[in-house]
């Protein structure tokens, strides 16, 4: 296999064939009659799927360095290129968006019924967005991509979405694009300052990584403004009162790459950029303790709001602030465990919340309503959905055994450390999450029966557990055997610890740092 | 390692395999029953053999030491590794045997119990999945791995307990049940942070090894750490002030009752508390806490039990109560008493549940027959069963006699062995005094609300409807069998550990040694008399029997009146039936709290409010009005224009010169 | 004062009246008699400079002169055609457009 | 090396004045050939292929001169022959093109039949040409009187509109007024320096140290403001929406992009070359006017409701970025410029057409909402706006991101971090109207059955709007030829003090 994988040079272009295979696809879509849109976008994601497998193999696990690597010209001019690698971290996230995306295509099979080619279209399009901002390696790159594909979600929010559609796609829009520019000005300076420092004006990552001593002063600026920009992709506490209103409003498959795949795309950008471009300013005591505080008040606040929900899909999106707020405490706690548990977290809520919308946009097809005061006593009418949803309830909450666990427990046992307050107030999450999710199950699928449309619904079709297989499948595997993903972060993670503490330690030692060593 | 020893992993995997075919029949063919109960109980039966060979293979054993089999690497981060690991040891067989051997019974009994339901399939998943957890709980070689098995456990009650999941009360109980828990569970997750900072491992054998030096005694950490644990523990075992979900997970079918909320899960937290002894023996100030708390509870218990009427209900609280036992045990030191009265209380109350199951049955099968609604589970209802269900009422005097403590049955021992090393701590400190004497007064309402509990069941006139008298049978004996080999285990169970002045004591003691053994040196050795403790067993005897005749003399059946003609309740006992509002109490001072704050302060004011309203929806409207306001200025007159222009240019100007 | 200076202050100073009556007057004509007079105004100054600079102020008059000729044309030419519609030319009146 | 041009010979002189000459040439036959054939609607569309004619042909002449890389023997001619000046000179001639193809069926529809009409264009694009060639204060100044009278008229064509009258007069009286401004400011300039040539009044202020000077600075001052006029800077800009409101479509896309586009041009030219010495008021002046102006534009814009008003405000926004990238006082805003108005003329025109091609029951009224439907109905016209829309906000993958790059690329590179966060905070608000454009395209639903039926686009607008949109995204993925040239435009445009010392 690895063999052959060598053959064909699969290495040199897998990450190109994933950036192109969608977008002409998306081309594709577009030219053949509605009917058979989603046949081709299925197609075209299961390809895409198909190619990026090889990836867990043939990536060489033991090592930070970027892998797959390579650039073309883009706007050589001023040092633009088209820059492309990818380390352990951007694996997972990788894999995580080729995996939802064939998941997406089956989950809006019959959910969409207008308008089918630009629908499938777009989320191929949205394919390409995500799959760049995860392996550019060029911040102008990293940019563009990361503000295109506002415009596929904008669209499918607001074309495709619920009554309250044009006010949630508008939100969506404005409140990222909010943050996105400040992070212009902000990769703007980084370039300026690099270039005037070292000669070479270029926007490739790893020389303004290597030489970003050169801003000097401005640090916390710019630090500031990446981590605007990614604090309301998160969305961290405060920032995060787009997320419900999207989350409600898109259509399911919407909803699910936006859990899934948009939200990783903050935290991710904290991993990769602000942090360590930044990290006397990330780990600054001021900046630690409003992030510290942020994420833990997120994780309890987006709870306790969740739990009084009515509609399930606004629940399923306070839920997000929880956990992603783990995701938070769990990078700045910057320990082995806490950076792995933080990013096992953000693959399994890509798994479990979006199974949890799959299965929102199943129950909302069958009876046309999110309220869960609508359902009740499901258990008895369709037993299978239950089932799943019990499961997937459970492994949101973070059972043992299931993928919401590991990353949660390795993230509270590596953030107690540093931060044991934080991380005790933290751990209550855990109660919370089983009040929010355990109460709205009990009042979708047990209760009385008590509501005459809700007597005769359908059971989960072949299609649905499609859908559904390979999440449950995944929420097991990474709950009691997450050894493969985490041997694939391990060195990522250890690089971006050491790499942080040693420039820390070298860009400006504070004098609090001396106090932490014992 | 013994042969049999390797073969641990079938007793996990046993269990998990007749889930998982349960679990498909009750999706795909629920209607196939009878394959369910082969399944259902086979896996159990075999489970057990298996069980017993590995018990017997470690037995040979000279060598004592923990067997730790690692299977897989669970989590490996850095300095934290954690294994997908089992250990078998003495304290890990004797829970074994017990778990899978109650829970065989009881599987048993489930088959005629259950027989009519629509559910079956899916009951028998449920509970082969819940034995698959516990045996997990108990072998687990480290805290997570048993963690797995403990909120395991809890998901199983929590889906037993809303088995019957169309009726609001039963999925209420489950979810209170599970977020009980999961309050104890943080607890346990504290803990494991704690002992993981202080030793770096979460494994059983490396964090006790290590625990001598890691902690001093008596110092912050390992308090911290006991703490924790005990909230965990309390949160599982239902100990004050987390005790109040286990009444209400009466609401599952009644062999659950007796399986996760009498005999097996809700001992773990007493099983924690033993396995993690060393820790707790080197932090005396918590081990005194865990002993208050279990004197506490089982006083408390006791009393709230002596005027339910609901037979599950006096059940639940007796079980709570008896937990409380377990804890007192555990406070006090004497691990292996704790762990003996576990095992004979798995026994009697596991047939006193189920006793009740079979009473409730027959009494609900009438019910059914009639169409009647009355309460198929309140002792008013009832009276009089000992002529419809002669074996039933025996066994369950044998069970009573034994948690009693009447002398020579299990219970009597057991209980006795709790408290006589509490007694003998008094030495220490006299506030030992203090819970023993706590310990016997609730040994004395024990005594009386069981026996009030028999009386108004099985004694005096029937106060079960003419009708239905007519269709009040004896229970199948796929029922009754487990009720006979559980009414033996209450007799004789006590053989297992018989106090020093009789011959061969302290079998159990000493076969626990090798695991209690890493805390003899913090504990001062238990010293009594042979007299004292003559003296004490006679106490307890008197206490016991006191007990028994206060309930025959003050208590009379046959001028009981059905549930529905009887009076309401008034005063003190009011209170007790009641429960002491506790419920109510927690209900308005944390849950609606709660839910009002997060709805009405955090979610519609907060959030929708002023994150929402004010900052991001009113910038936006700000912005817009300050359009508004410029696009008003706007006024179209050429006047104002050349105005705003010559004013432009003054300042302009001003500003280049 | 010298020449030079008197002759640059009697130029701000028309020219500032020429803005005064911009400012002031209502009527389209008179307004666009006012802006003329700035222009003057400047032609005053270029003159006065170009005495001392050299002759590319008397050239710019010239132009000026030009333009401001044909923007007399064009002006009066767009005064009538608002004239036409709105048959006044008070300029407080001219305002369809606002907002 | 390029082509050298010897000034001063006859033969030079015609080559250096060639694109003027050409265009003036081919205006003097249409003004003769329309004094002939004015009639129908035929004579209409001949006068505008004429003019098509004449200016694609100067368009052609100026790119020979930029491709010869025609440059001046002397340096202290009136006519500039440089790049900046070709780029700026094919960017009007563009925006004429585009907008004279927009014309052909707009005047036809809207039965406005004035064939000299093209003759107008064609003067404004001369005046245009001269101000970009202008390298003195005379030939800018003839250059922007010829331009703005050509529209004052133009803005009053619709003699049968009231509103177009209302704009004339406004547009007029305002802009005599401001021309007030711009020629005190000349005279000042001339005081001061006592040269109106932009070189020799460099080379005065240097060697002569009148950089604080303050007949100088008096004359900036004033040259600013006249210039602010044309730019629509606040507070100058009053007159924009009513006059963009009121005259007809086509023009006040002229207006929006060339028009503008040509009062920047001659700005940058004599801020970077004549005061390049005195950057430091300037630039602080500039600053201020930039940052108003976006604040400006962009919040009134927010309160629009008519989509003609929106984009006339939205031009107001766009002239504070550019504004800022001139605050930066470099080569390299200047280069932003070049290339942000190329991409602005063509977004601007775009989305003009559009609008004209919905509004067929009058552009001044068409609502935002009044787009509602329109991607079901018109596909390709409604993904067209989207295109224009997305650009005019400055989205990554269209041109107008690009624009927006180059400019805050030159802010930051000058240290205005805070003008960039301002500019970008501009950018946030400017998305609270471009969206909602989108939102009603697609997002909602048509109002009625036929609406949208008698809007399309006629003839040659439909070129308009497809080569606009698609150079828009072209530019947008791959500008990488334009920023060349816009970089070499730039060039050489801000002498260094010692050059000139040393001449």
């Amino acid at each position: 296999m690895t063999e052959f994988l060598g053959n064909i040079g699969y290495n040199n272009w897998v990450l190109d064939a994933l950036l192109v295979i969608p977008l002409v696809g998306a081309l594709a879509v577009l030219s053949v009659p509605a009917g058979e849109a989603k046949k081709v976008a299925l197609g075209v994601t299961l390809v895409e799927f198909l190619v990026s497998v090889p990836l867990w193999w043939t990536f060489q696990i033991g090592t930070a360095a970027m892998q797959f690597q390579h650039a073309y010209p883009w706007i050589p001019g001023w040092g633009i290129y088209y820059r492309v690698g990818i380390d352990g971290i951007s694996l997972l996230m990788v894999l995580l968006t080729t995996l939802t995306m064939p998941l997406a295509v089956l989950g809006s099979w019959n959910y969409i019924k207008d308008k089918l080619c630009p629908y499938y279209a777009l989320l191929l399009v949205l394919t390409t967005g995500m799959l760049g901002v995860f392996v550019a390696l060029d911040l102008f790159m990293f940019y563009v991509l990361w503000e295109v594909m506002l415009i596929p979600m904008y669209f499918l929010i607001g074309v495709w979405g619920g009554p309250r559609r044009l006010y949630a796609a508008i939100k969506f829009f404005i409140y990222t694009f909010v943050g996105s520019l400040l992070m212009l000005v902000a990769i703007l300076a980084i370039y300026y300052m690099v270039g005037d420092a070292t000669g070479v004006y270029s926007f490739a990552y790893d020389h303004l990584l290597e030489n970003i001593g050169a801003v000097g002063s401005w640090g916390f600026w710019l630090f500031g403004a990446f981590a605007l920009a990614f604090a309301i992709k998160v969305p961290m506490f405060p920032f995060h009162t787009w997320l419900p209103d999207a989350h409600v409003e898109a259509p399911t498959a919407a909803s699910v790459i936006l859990a899934g795949i948009l939200l990783k795309m903050g935290t991710y950008g904290f991993l990769r950029f602000a942090l360590p471009f930044f990290p006397s300013e990330a780990m600054h005591p001021t900046v630690v303790t409003i992030v510290v505080g942020l994420a833990v008040i997120g994780i309890v606040y987006g709870a306790l709001v969740a739990m009084v929900q009515p509609d399930f899909k606004k629940l399923v999106a306070y839920s997000s602030v929880s956990h992603l707020g783990f995701v938070m405490l769990g990078i700045w706690a910057l320990t082995q465990a806490s950076v792995a548990g933080a990013i096992i977290i953000m693959v399994s809520h890509g798994i479990s919340t979006g199974a949890l919308f799959f299965l929102a946009g199943m129950l909302s097809e069958r009876r046309h309503t999110r309220e869960i005061a609508a359902f009740g006593g499901l258990a008895k009418v369709v037993p299978g959905l239950a089932v799943v949803l019990t499961v997937v309830a459970l492994s949101s909450i973070g059972l043992p055994g299931t993928n919401g666990f590991v990353g949660e427990f390795l993230v509270l046992i590596g953030s107690w450390g540093p931060y044991p307050w934080a991380t005790a107030v933290a751990a209550t999450g855990v109660i919370f999450a089983a009040a929010y999710l355990l109460w709205a199950l009990q009042r979708i699928i047990y209760n009385k029966l008590d509501k005459p449309e809700n007597e005769h619904l359908p059971d989960l079709s072949k299609r649905e557990i499609l859908v559904l297989a390979p999440l449950l499948a995944c929420i097991l595997w990474i709950g009691l055997y997450p050894k493969p993903l985490l041997d694939r972060i391990e060195a990522s993670t250890e690089h971006l610890i050491t790499t942080v503490q040693e420039q820390r330690a070298s860009v400006a030692p504070t004098p609090g740092s001396e106090e932490q060593v014992p | 390692m013994p042969t049999s020893v390797g073969w641990v992993w079938l007793v996990v995997v046993l269990p998990f395999l007749g889930f998982l075919a349960n679990g498909l029949i009750s999706l795909v063919k629920p209607q196939a029953k009878s394959a369910v109960s082969f399944i259902g109980v086979g896996v159990l039966v075999a489970a057990f053999a298996v069980a017993v060979a590995v018990v017997a293979g470690l037995s040979q054993d000279q060598q004592g030491a923990p067997y730790v089999l690692t299977y897989w690497s669970w989590m490996t981060v850095g300095g934290l590794e954690i294994a997908a690991a089992l250990q078998v040891d003495q304290l890990s067989a004797v829970m074994l045997i017990v778990v899978t051997g109650v829970s065989a019974l009881i599987h048993v009994f489930s088959v005629g119990y259950m027989r009519d339901d629509p559910g079956y399939p899916r009951y028998f998943a449920f509970l082969n999945l819940f034995v698959f957890f516990m045996v997990l709980l108990v072998l687990g070689a480290s805290f997570p791995v048993m963690f797995v098995g403990w909120e395991g456990v809890g998901l199983c009650s929590y889906l037993l307990i809303g088995f019957w999941y169309l009726d609001k009360v039963n999925a209420d109980a489950g979810k209170k049940a599970f977020l009980m828990n999961r309050i104890g569970d943080f607890g346990f997750l504290i803990a494991m942070f704690l002992i993981f900072q202080a030793t770096g491992s979460l494994a059983f054998t490396e964090v006790f090894e290590a625990a001598p030096e890691a902690f001093t005694i008596n110092g912050e950490i390992i308090t911290l750490i006991t703490w924790a644990l005990l909230r965990g523990g309390a949160g599982k075992s239902a100990q004050i002030p987390l005790y109040t979900w286990l009444p209400d997970a009466m609401a599952g079918p009644t062999p659950v009752s007796a399986l996760i909320h009498a005999a097996t899960m809700v001992t773990a937290g007493v099983y924690l508390v033993a396995r993690s002894n060393i820790l707790f023996a080197m932090a005396p100030v918590s081990s005194v806490v865990v002993a208050t708390v279990g004197a506490v509870t089982a006083l408390f218990a006791a009393t709230i039990a002596l005027k339910q009427w609901d037979i599950k209900k006096v059940l639940a609280y007796s079980t709570v109560s008896q937990l409380g036992y377990m804890f007192l045990g555990v406070g006090v030191g004497a691990y292996a008493g704790g762990i003996f009265h576990l095992v004979t209380h798995a026994f009697f109350k596991a047939l006193l549940f189920l006793g009740s199951g079979s009473v409730i049955f027959a009494l609900h099968r009438a019910y059914h027959a009639t169409h009647s609604h009355d309460d198929a589970q309140d002792m008013r209802n009832m009276g009089g069963m000992r002529k419809f269900m002669p074996w039933t009422f025996a066994v369950m005097w044998v069970a009573t006699f034994a948690i009693a403590g009447i002398p020579g049955l299990s219970g009597f021992f057991s209980k006795d062995g709790i408290l006589a090393v509490a007694f003998a701590r008094g030495h220490d400190h006299p506030v030992f005094y203090l819970l023993w004497l706590m310990g016997v007064i609730a040994a004395l309402l024990t005594a009386f609300y069981m026996t009030r509990l028999m009386l108004y069941t099985f004694h005096g006139p029937s106060r079960t409807g003419e009708g239905e008298q007519r269709h009040l049978a004896e229970a199948p004996w796929v029922m009754t069998g487990p009720l006979v080999v559980l009414a033996l285990g209450s007799i004789f169970a006590g053989v297992l550990n018989l106090p020093h002045v009789l011959p061969n004591p302290g079998w159990l003691e000493h076969w626990l040694e090798p695991v209690t053994e890493l805390s003899h040196r913090y504990w001062n050795e238990v010293h009594l008399a042979a007299s004292t403790e003559w003296l004490l067993m006679a106490v307890a005897t008197a206490i016991a029997v006191a007990g028994m005749a206060g309930a025959v003399i003050m208590l009379k059946p046959e001028k009981l009146k059905a549930a529905k003609e009887a009076p309401a309740e008034t005063g003190i006992q009011k209170v007790l039936l009641k429960k002491w509002y506790v419920d109510e109490i927690y209900d308005a001072l944390i849950v609606r709290p709660t839910v009002w704050m997060s709805r009405n302060v955090l979610w519609k004011f907060f959030d929708a409010g002023v994150i929402d309203g004010a900052m991001v929806n009113g910038s936006a409207w700000t912005a817009r009005a300050v359009g508004f306001v410029g696009s008003a200025v706007q006024t179209g007159r050429l006047a104002w224009y050349l105005l705003v222009f010559v004013i432009g240019t003054l300042v302009l100007l001003r500003a280049v010169m | 004062m010298d020449l030079l200076g008197s002759a640059l202050a009697v130029s701000a100073i028309i020219f500032s009246l020429g803005v005064a009556g911009v400012l002031l007057r209502r009527n389209a004509i008179i307004v666009f008699m006012s802006i003329e007079l700035m222009l003057n105004a400047v032609n005053l100054s270029f003159i006065a400079l170009a005495q001392q600079l050299g002759p590319e102020g008397q050239v710019f008059v010239l132009f000026v002169m030009a333009v401001a000729a044909a923007e007399a044309v064009v002006g009066l030419a767009i005064i009538i055609a608002i004239y036409r519609h709105k048959q006044t030319v008070n300029l407080d009146k001219i305002n369809l457009l606002s907002g | 090396m390029g082509m050298a041009i010897d000034v001063t010979t006859p033969g030079g002189f015609v080559l250096a004045l060639l694109p003027e000459l050409v265009l003036t040439c081919w205006m003097l036959v249409l003004l003769v050939a329309v004094a002939w054939r004015h009639r129908d609607e035929g004579d209409q569309q001949m006068a505008g292929q004429l003019a098509l004619m004449g200016l694609v042909s100067t368009l052609l002449v100026v790119l020979w001169m930029w491709v010869k890389g025609a440059y001046p023997e002397t340096l202290t001619g009136m006519i500039a022959l440089d790049g900046f000046r070709y780029a700026t000179s094919a960017i009007f001639l563009i925006g004429a093109i585009l907008v004279v193809m927009l014309s052909l069926g707009y005047l036809g529809r809207e039965r406005i039949l004035v064939p000299e009409y093209y003759v107008l264009v064609m003067l404004a694009a001369i005046g245009m040409l001269f101000m970009a060639s202008g390298a003195d204060l005379i030939v800018i100044f003839l250059g922007l009187e010829l331009m703005s009278m050509a529209i004052y008229v133009l803005a009053g064509i619709d003699r049968r509109s009231a509103f177009s009258a209302e704009a004339a007069v406004k547009y007029f009286l305002l802009g005599a007024f401001a021309s007030g401004f711009f020629l005190y400011g000349i005279a000042l300039l001339y005081g001061a320096t006592g040269t109106t040539n932009l070189t020799q009044m460099h080379y005065q202020i240097v060697t002569l140290g009148l950089e604080t000077n303050l007949m100088l600075l008096a004359g900036i001052g004033m040259l600013l403001i006249g210039f602010g006029f044309k730019v629509a800077a606040v507070p100058f800009h009053m007159w924009v929406p009513d006059v963009y409101d009121g005259a007809p479509t086509p023009i006040t896309a002229y207006m929006a992009a060339a028009v503008k586009a040509a009062a920047f041009t001659a700005l940058i030219r004599v801020l970077l070359h004549a005061l390049g010495a005195s950057d430091a008021v300037w630039m602080e002046i500039i600053l201020w006017l930039s940052v108003i102006t976006m604040i400006v534009g962009n919040l009134i814009a927010l309160a629009q409701t008519h989509l003609k008003r929106m984009l006339a405000y939205s031009s107001i926004g766009h002239a504070g970025y550019i504004l800022a990238a001139l605050a930066s006082g470099s080569e390299r805003g200047a280069a932003a410029f070049l290339f942000y108005i190329l991409a602005y003329t063509l977004m601007t025109l775009g989305s003009f057409a559009i609008l004209a091609a919905v509004g067929t029951r009058g552009e001044r009224d068409v609502r935002i909402d009044d787009l509602s439907g329109l991607a079901s109905r018109r596909p390709w016209m409604a993904l067209a706006m989207t295109v224009f829309m997305l650009s005019l906000l400055g989205f990554p993958g269209t041109a107008g991101f690009i624009g927006k790059w180059l400019v805050l690329s030159a802010v930051v590179s000058a240290d205005q971090i805070v003008l960039a966060v301002l500019l970008v905070i501009a950018s946030m608000v400017s998305a609270g109207y471009y969206l909602p454009v989108v939102m009603a395209m697609y997002m909602k639903s048509a109002p009625s059955e036929d609406a949208h039926s008698g809007s399309g686009l006629i003839g040659a607008a439909r070129w308009v709007v497809g080569i606009a949109a698609v150079l828009l995204l072209l530019l947008g993925v791959w500008p990488n030829r334009v920023l060349d040239m816009a970089a070499d435009g730039a060039e050489g445009l801000r002498p260094a003090p010692t050059r000139i010392l040393t001449d």
